[in-house]
């Protein structure tokens, strides 16, 4: 990873660190020349008496014209060149394959044209296109791979769309770059760009390739459940260590009595469980908003008696 | 200075003053009037036409804009100009929001 | 070092503001202030035209349900009430002291008469459950009507210190009037507002 | 006429009569300046605070300072909120813009003294809304974007009312200064001849009259919609979440500018005062704010150029917002410009305004990165744009504000600050500043997006650094107000009532300035900047 920028693995980013790089030439020239200028004119013209000499010049239409123009003209090179690359960005190529997205409160689910369905991690091939379909359930979320140099707002109520050509096989890290409220920093996903052949088997449903499933049947349930926590969102709202996050700790929880919304009292089982997550909202925990997405279709249920177990080695 | 401790006033007279409080009531019916005749997209134009008309007749009379400096008349359209600003560029940016064809 | 100032002798004048100066300062005031009026209504405005371009068969349904006949009027009593205005600002210039008392009453007791027939209309939309949550064509009558409704009453408060000032006698020479004229201006802008309402509103063909 | 010949008979300062009631009823724009100087300074303190828990909070990635993150989003949404709308919006126009603007056009006071005094009056009353809004704070961050701010089970209605209420008081100083500048210049005090600060002032003034009002109503619907459950942004009631963001920028694009263009004008009468040389390219100043103030209404659409708008769109806006680069490049030239063959003093408000000069060039060339469409898609949200920001708001307005403190101090208060502090404080701050912010472009190059309360690792280094830099600026600027702050115990005033030698109105008056200013309104017979003239 360069200092600078990140590496660019993606057929967009050369066109987008281009024009990049000359603003950047463009800008230091100027910054170094300003400071220059005025440092030299600093030194240079410091007082050293107070009765010094000074020069009565108010203007110099010559130089003000001048010096309007170059950057008029530097400012339409940019304008016109980052025009050129936007439109890139923002027309996919038919034969782009299709995947569509759902942005919510606070995790990333991805839906595969062949019916595949994935939580937070985004499978695409090597130098495929890829149009993603975007949309969100709640608010304004951003779709941002920095190693890409792609970014899209995904609004509620509209489908968004972007696309990109992943060129380097790798995991990259993709963020939300619109605030959408608590859980808005750990609204992180990862885009696994893979081989042809890796994505091959992974599409056949062959997931051995993939190290998540591949410790589903090395690892204890409780083990693959803290895989999962951190996977599949739980931790934007749910600390492990008995702070108060958005919705009630993980810490402690297995076992305790805890009072609903409607006055009645549940105790915390394998069930109760179960059922806040698939339907959180059929008994509500009183102190904490409704804002948990159901996980029924996302979820198996093997991976939520692991996600059970888990919970229960949190003491 | 003192010479001059009197700005001009507008002795509009109760004529003309009648005059536009009728023009204003007959407009209103002729705006009330139009509006059951179906002009398909020209419907908004018609009626907001009429109101700007209406709305120019009391600029200029009752509140003596056509008697106002250069400097009144800038700061009384300018704001009208941002609106149509505003106005238009928001449609513009909702109406040419590109549709992602699914 | 040169200097930028002098001191003429010309200036004896006190350290108040010349009658005229203030008269003119005080207009120009006003004049800039209502162009803030009229993009505050701007917003109200630009939401209209983007949702009527959205939604125009739920706009046409929904106007139907208010009363043209009620509107109608209301404009009616809005546009007399600026004539008294401008005849009250004309009065006040002649100093003519009953007048001035007189048309700046009838132009209060049209703000009022405007406020009861408004009152009627909006407990029928209650009466009938049109509340501004019904959809956005209400949302949106009720906030634009509303909000020039409080400029109704806003007007309606000046006019009445108007008619106190003019009780005592406070307009009675040199530019001393200025308070009626700016009030005036700010009453016509009310009207003004209000005369794009009506159509936008109440006769959406 | 030599400086002596105004020598006021009786001069009695502004300063001298004492009581709370004499400053909370006064309609003197002297006292209404220092007043909203007070109150401001307050607001930029606890704004502050909330920054510097913000960059402790981001030494590490994990969350340790702060409890929960929505504790770590309150408080960005505060320092945002208050920075902008209760310090820099009214900052320089309302401290500054009404202490001098009647000084320096020859006027006794603003047009409408009373209409001064309300709409300071309103701006406390905005302040006391947002006070108690401290009691249950919203966590929308300063823009309110729809529909988060509609759905966030926070108090958002309290501090939007509070913006709302501080609305009008912008619109009627704006109002006040413009009809002060039109229609009470002192005879002579031709349009030609004005200081550079009252153009700004009138360019900001007309902003904050028009724009203003769009995001008052703006914040109403926001307000409309959560107390009626009414749906304009609303996706799901059949609204649009853009239009939100369409009216908002409308309003806080020009924003930027009232917030900064102030700050241009300060330096335009710094830097020539302390070079003892003509303003460069007068005109082109004075006609670049205005160029600026205008076309600020036409380049919103730049604020979102990854909210899903159209490629048309995004393009017209890019290109409007790279016309209005031009007049703020010029602005650069001509000040560094004036410097040439001068006699340079190196007073603490000239290091502001020279340190104005490199860090606000910094500021607008980074802007030139967010206008350029393809790179402002990787930049977005990103802490780019934050560094971008804090350069142009601190390194420009703020540092504008401090230098103006600096020259004007005098002229206010009558007293005299230890200089040699005041550099150490200003080497501090602007050291600090650079060390703060200047990472941030990277980490923004980098990917880091804005408003995360935890982070990954890997941006770790430059977050501890920044963090650090937040502690020296922080220091730099305690300093700067003790020192400030020391002198106004001291008795009587100093000696000389104009000890830069400015030639501009204001400092021909004694300083402190007496209760009307002039005893005689001057007529005025040459430039302001006429420093040097054969």
């Amino acid at each position: 990873m360069s200092t600078w920028i990140p590496e660019s693995a993606s057929n967009l980013a050369a066109s987008v660190d281009n024009i990049t790089l000359f603003v950047t030439i463009v800008s230091v020239f100027f910054f170094v020349l300003i400071s220059a200028v005025l440092v030299a004119f600093s030194i240079k013209y410091r007082r050293k008496s107070e009765d010094q000499e000074t020069a009565y010049i108010t203007h110099n239409p010559v130089i003000e014209t001048i010096w309007t123009i170059i950057p008029t003209i530097l400012l339409m090179v940019i304008f016109a060149w980052g025009w050129i690359a936007f439109k890139e960005l923002r027309n996919p190529p038919a034969e782009a394959i299709e995947v569509n997205v759902v942005a919510k409160q606070w995790l990333w689910e991805f839906e595969y044209f062949t019916g595949k369905k994935s939580l937070n991690e985004l499978f695409v091939q090597q130098n495929k296109p890829v149009r993603l379909i975007m949309r969100s359930d709640d608010v304004i979320h951003s779709f941002f791979v920095p190693q890409f140099r792609v970014k899209q707002d995904i609004l509620p109520g509209s489908y968004q769309q972007l696309w990109f050509t992943p060129t380097k096989v790798g995991t990259f890290d993709l963020l939300c770059a619109e605030y959408c409220g608590s859980g808005h920093s750990k609204m992180l996903a990862t885009v696994k760009v893979l081989s042809p052949e890796a994505f091959a088997r992974w599409e056949k449903g062959d997931e051995l390739e993939d190290g998540a499933a591949l410790a589903a049947i090395s690892v204890s349930p409780a083990e693959r459940g803290k895989d999962l926590y951190s996977q599949r969102g739980c931790l934007a709202c749910h600390s492990i260590d008995g702070k108060e996050v958005i919705g009630p700790t993980f810490k402690n929880l297995y076992g305790k009595t805890e009072d609903l919304e409607d006055g009645s009292s549940v105790l915390v089982d394998e069930n109760y469980l179960r059922e806040s997550i698939y339907e959180p909202e059929a008994k509500m925990v009183k102190g904490y908003p409704p804002t948990m997405p159901s996980f029924k279709g996302i979820l198996s249920e093997e991976e939520v008696t692991a996600l059970i177990e888990y919970i229960k080695t949190l003491k | 200075m003192s010479a001059h401790n009197h700005t001009e006033e507008h002795h509009t007279g109760l004529r003309v003053y009648a005059a536009v409080c009728l023009a204003l009531f007959v407009l209103t019916a002729v705006t009330v009037y139009v509006a059951k005749f179906d002009f398909g997209d020209f419907n908004i134009v018609v009626a907001m036409l009429i109101a700007s008309i209406k709305a120019a007749i009391v600029a200029l009379y009752f509140m003596h804009l056509k008697f106002e400096d250069k400097l009144t008349w800038i700061y009384a359209l300018y704001p009208l100009f941002l609106l149509f600003l505003l106005i238009g560029f928001t449609i513009m940016e909702t109406f040419t929001r590109v549709p992602v064809i699914k | 070092m040169s200097s930028t100032v002098e001191h003429a002798e010309s200036h004896a004048h006190g350290h108040g503001l010349g009658d005229a100066v203030t008269h003119n300062a005080a207009k120009f005031g006003m004049w800039l202030f209502l162009g803030t009026e009229i993009l505050l209504f701007g917003g109200l405005f630009a939401a209209y035209a983007l949702f009527r371009a959205k939604y125009p068969d739920l706009f046409y349904d929904s106007h139907k349900k208010l009363d043209v006949t009620l509107g109608a009027i209301n404009t009616i009593v809005l546009i007399f009430s600026s004539f008294t205005m401008a005849l009250a600002v004309s009065a006040s210039q002649k100093r003519n002291r009953n007048w001035l008392m007189i048309l700046l009453s009838i132009t209060f007791i049209c703000g009022a008469a405007f406020g009861v027939n408004k009152y009627f209309e909006y407990s029928a939309k209650f009466h009938h459950h049109i509340y501004p949550e019904t959809n956005i064509f209400f949302a949106l009558y009720f906030m634009m009507t509303g909000l020039h409704m409080l400029h109704v009453f806003i007007g309606m408060g000046i006019i009445f210190a108007l008619i106190i000032m003019a009780k005592q006698g406070r307009f009675k020479e040199g530019n001393r009037y200025t308070p009626v004229e700016v009030g005036g201006l700010y009453w016509h802008l009310v009207d003004l507002i209000w005369i794009y309402l009506f159509p936008l509103l109440y006769l959406i063909g | 006429m030599a400086n002596g010949a105004m020598t006021q008979t009786q001069h009695i300062p502004y300063l001298a009569q004492k009581g709370l009631k004499s400053w909370i009823l006064t309609t003197d724009h002297k006292r209404i300046g220092i007043l909203y100087l007070v109150t401001i300074s307050f607001f930029f303190m606890i704004a502050g605070l909330a920054a510097l828990g913000m960059r402790y909070e981001l030494m590490t990635p994990e969350l340790d300072f702060f409890r929960t993150p929505t504790e770590y989003n309150v408080a960005f949404t505060l320092h945002g909120s208050l920075m902008v709308f209760f310090f820099i919006v009214p900052g320089i126009a309302a401290s500054f813009g009404n202490f001098l603007i009647p000084l320096m056009i020859g006027a006794r006071d603003v047009a409408f003294p009373r209409i001064n005094l309300l709409s300071f009056w309103i701006y406390l009353v905005g302040t006391a809304i947002l006070l108690s809004a401290l009691a249950q704070p919203a966590d929308t961050g300063w823009t309110f974007y729809t529909p988060y701010s509609i759905q966030t089970g926070t108090k958002v209605i309290l501090i939007t009312l509070g913006v709302f209420v501080l609305g009008f008081s912008s619109i009627l100083t704006g109002m006040n200064f413009i009809v002060t500048i039109h229609k009470l210049r002192a005879p002579g005090m031709t349009w030609s001849r004005l200081p550079l600060f009252i153009w700004a002032s009138y360019a900001t003034a007309i902003l904050q009259l028009l724009a203003t009002p769009v995001v008052g109503i703006t914040l109403l619907l926001l307000i409309a919609e959560r107390a009626f459950d009414i749906g304009f942004f609303d996706p799901a009631k059949g609204g649009d979440p853009i239009l939100f963001q369409n009216f908002f920028w409308f309003y806080s694009h020009p924003a930027v500018y009232i917030m900064v263009i102030p700050a241009f004008g300060i330096i335009s009468e710094i830097i020539p005062v302390f070079a003892r040389k003509p303003i460069f390219g007068y005109k082109a100043i004075a006609y670049s704010s205005f160029a600026i103030a205008i076309i600020s209404f036409f380049v919103w659409l730049h604020h979102m150029f990854v909210s899903g708008i159209s490629e048309t769109a995004a393009a017209i806006f890019s290109f409007l917002t790279m016309l209005v680069a031009i007049p703020t490049a010029v602005k650069v030239f001509n000040w560094t410009a004036t410097l040439y063959k001068g006699s340079i003093d190196f007073h603490s408000s000239m290091l502001y305004a020279l340190s104005f000069i490199v860090l606000f060039t910094v500021g607008g060339l980074t802007g030139v990165y967010l206008g350029a469409l393809a790179v402002d898609v990787h930049l977005h949200d990103t802490y780019f744009i934050v560094a971008h920001m804090h350069y142009v708001m601190i390194g420009g307005t703020v540092m504008g504000f401090f230098g103006a403190l600096h020259f004007w101090y005098q002229k206010w208060f009558g007293k005299v600050f230890n200089e040699l502090t005041a550099k150490a404080a200003w080497f501090l701050i602007f050291v600090g500043f650079n060390v703060t912010f200047f990472p941030q472009f990277f980490m923004g190059f980098q990917g880091m997006p804005r408003r995360y309360a935890t982070y990954p690792e890997e941006y770790i280094s430059y977050h501890a650094l920044s963090t650090y830099g937040s502690w020296i600026l922080g220091l730099g600027i305690i300093i700067m107000t003790v020192n400030l702050l020391i002198p106004l115990w001291k008795k009587g005033w100093p000696e000389s009532s104009n000890p830069y030698g400015s030639l501009s109105l204001e400092w021909q008056v004694p300083s402190p300035p007496p209760h009307e200013n002039f005893d005689e309104i001057p007529t005025v017979t040459d430039w302001t900047y006429a420093y040097g003239k054969k």
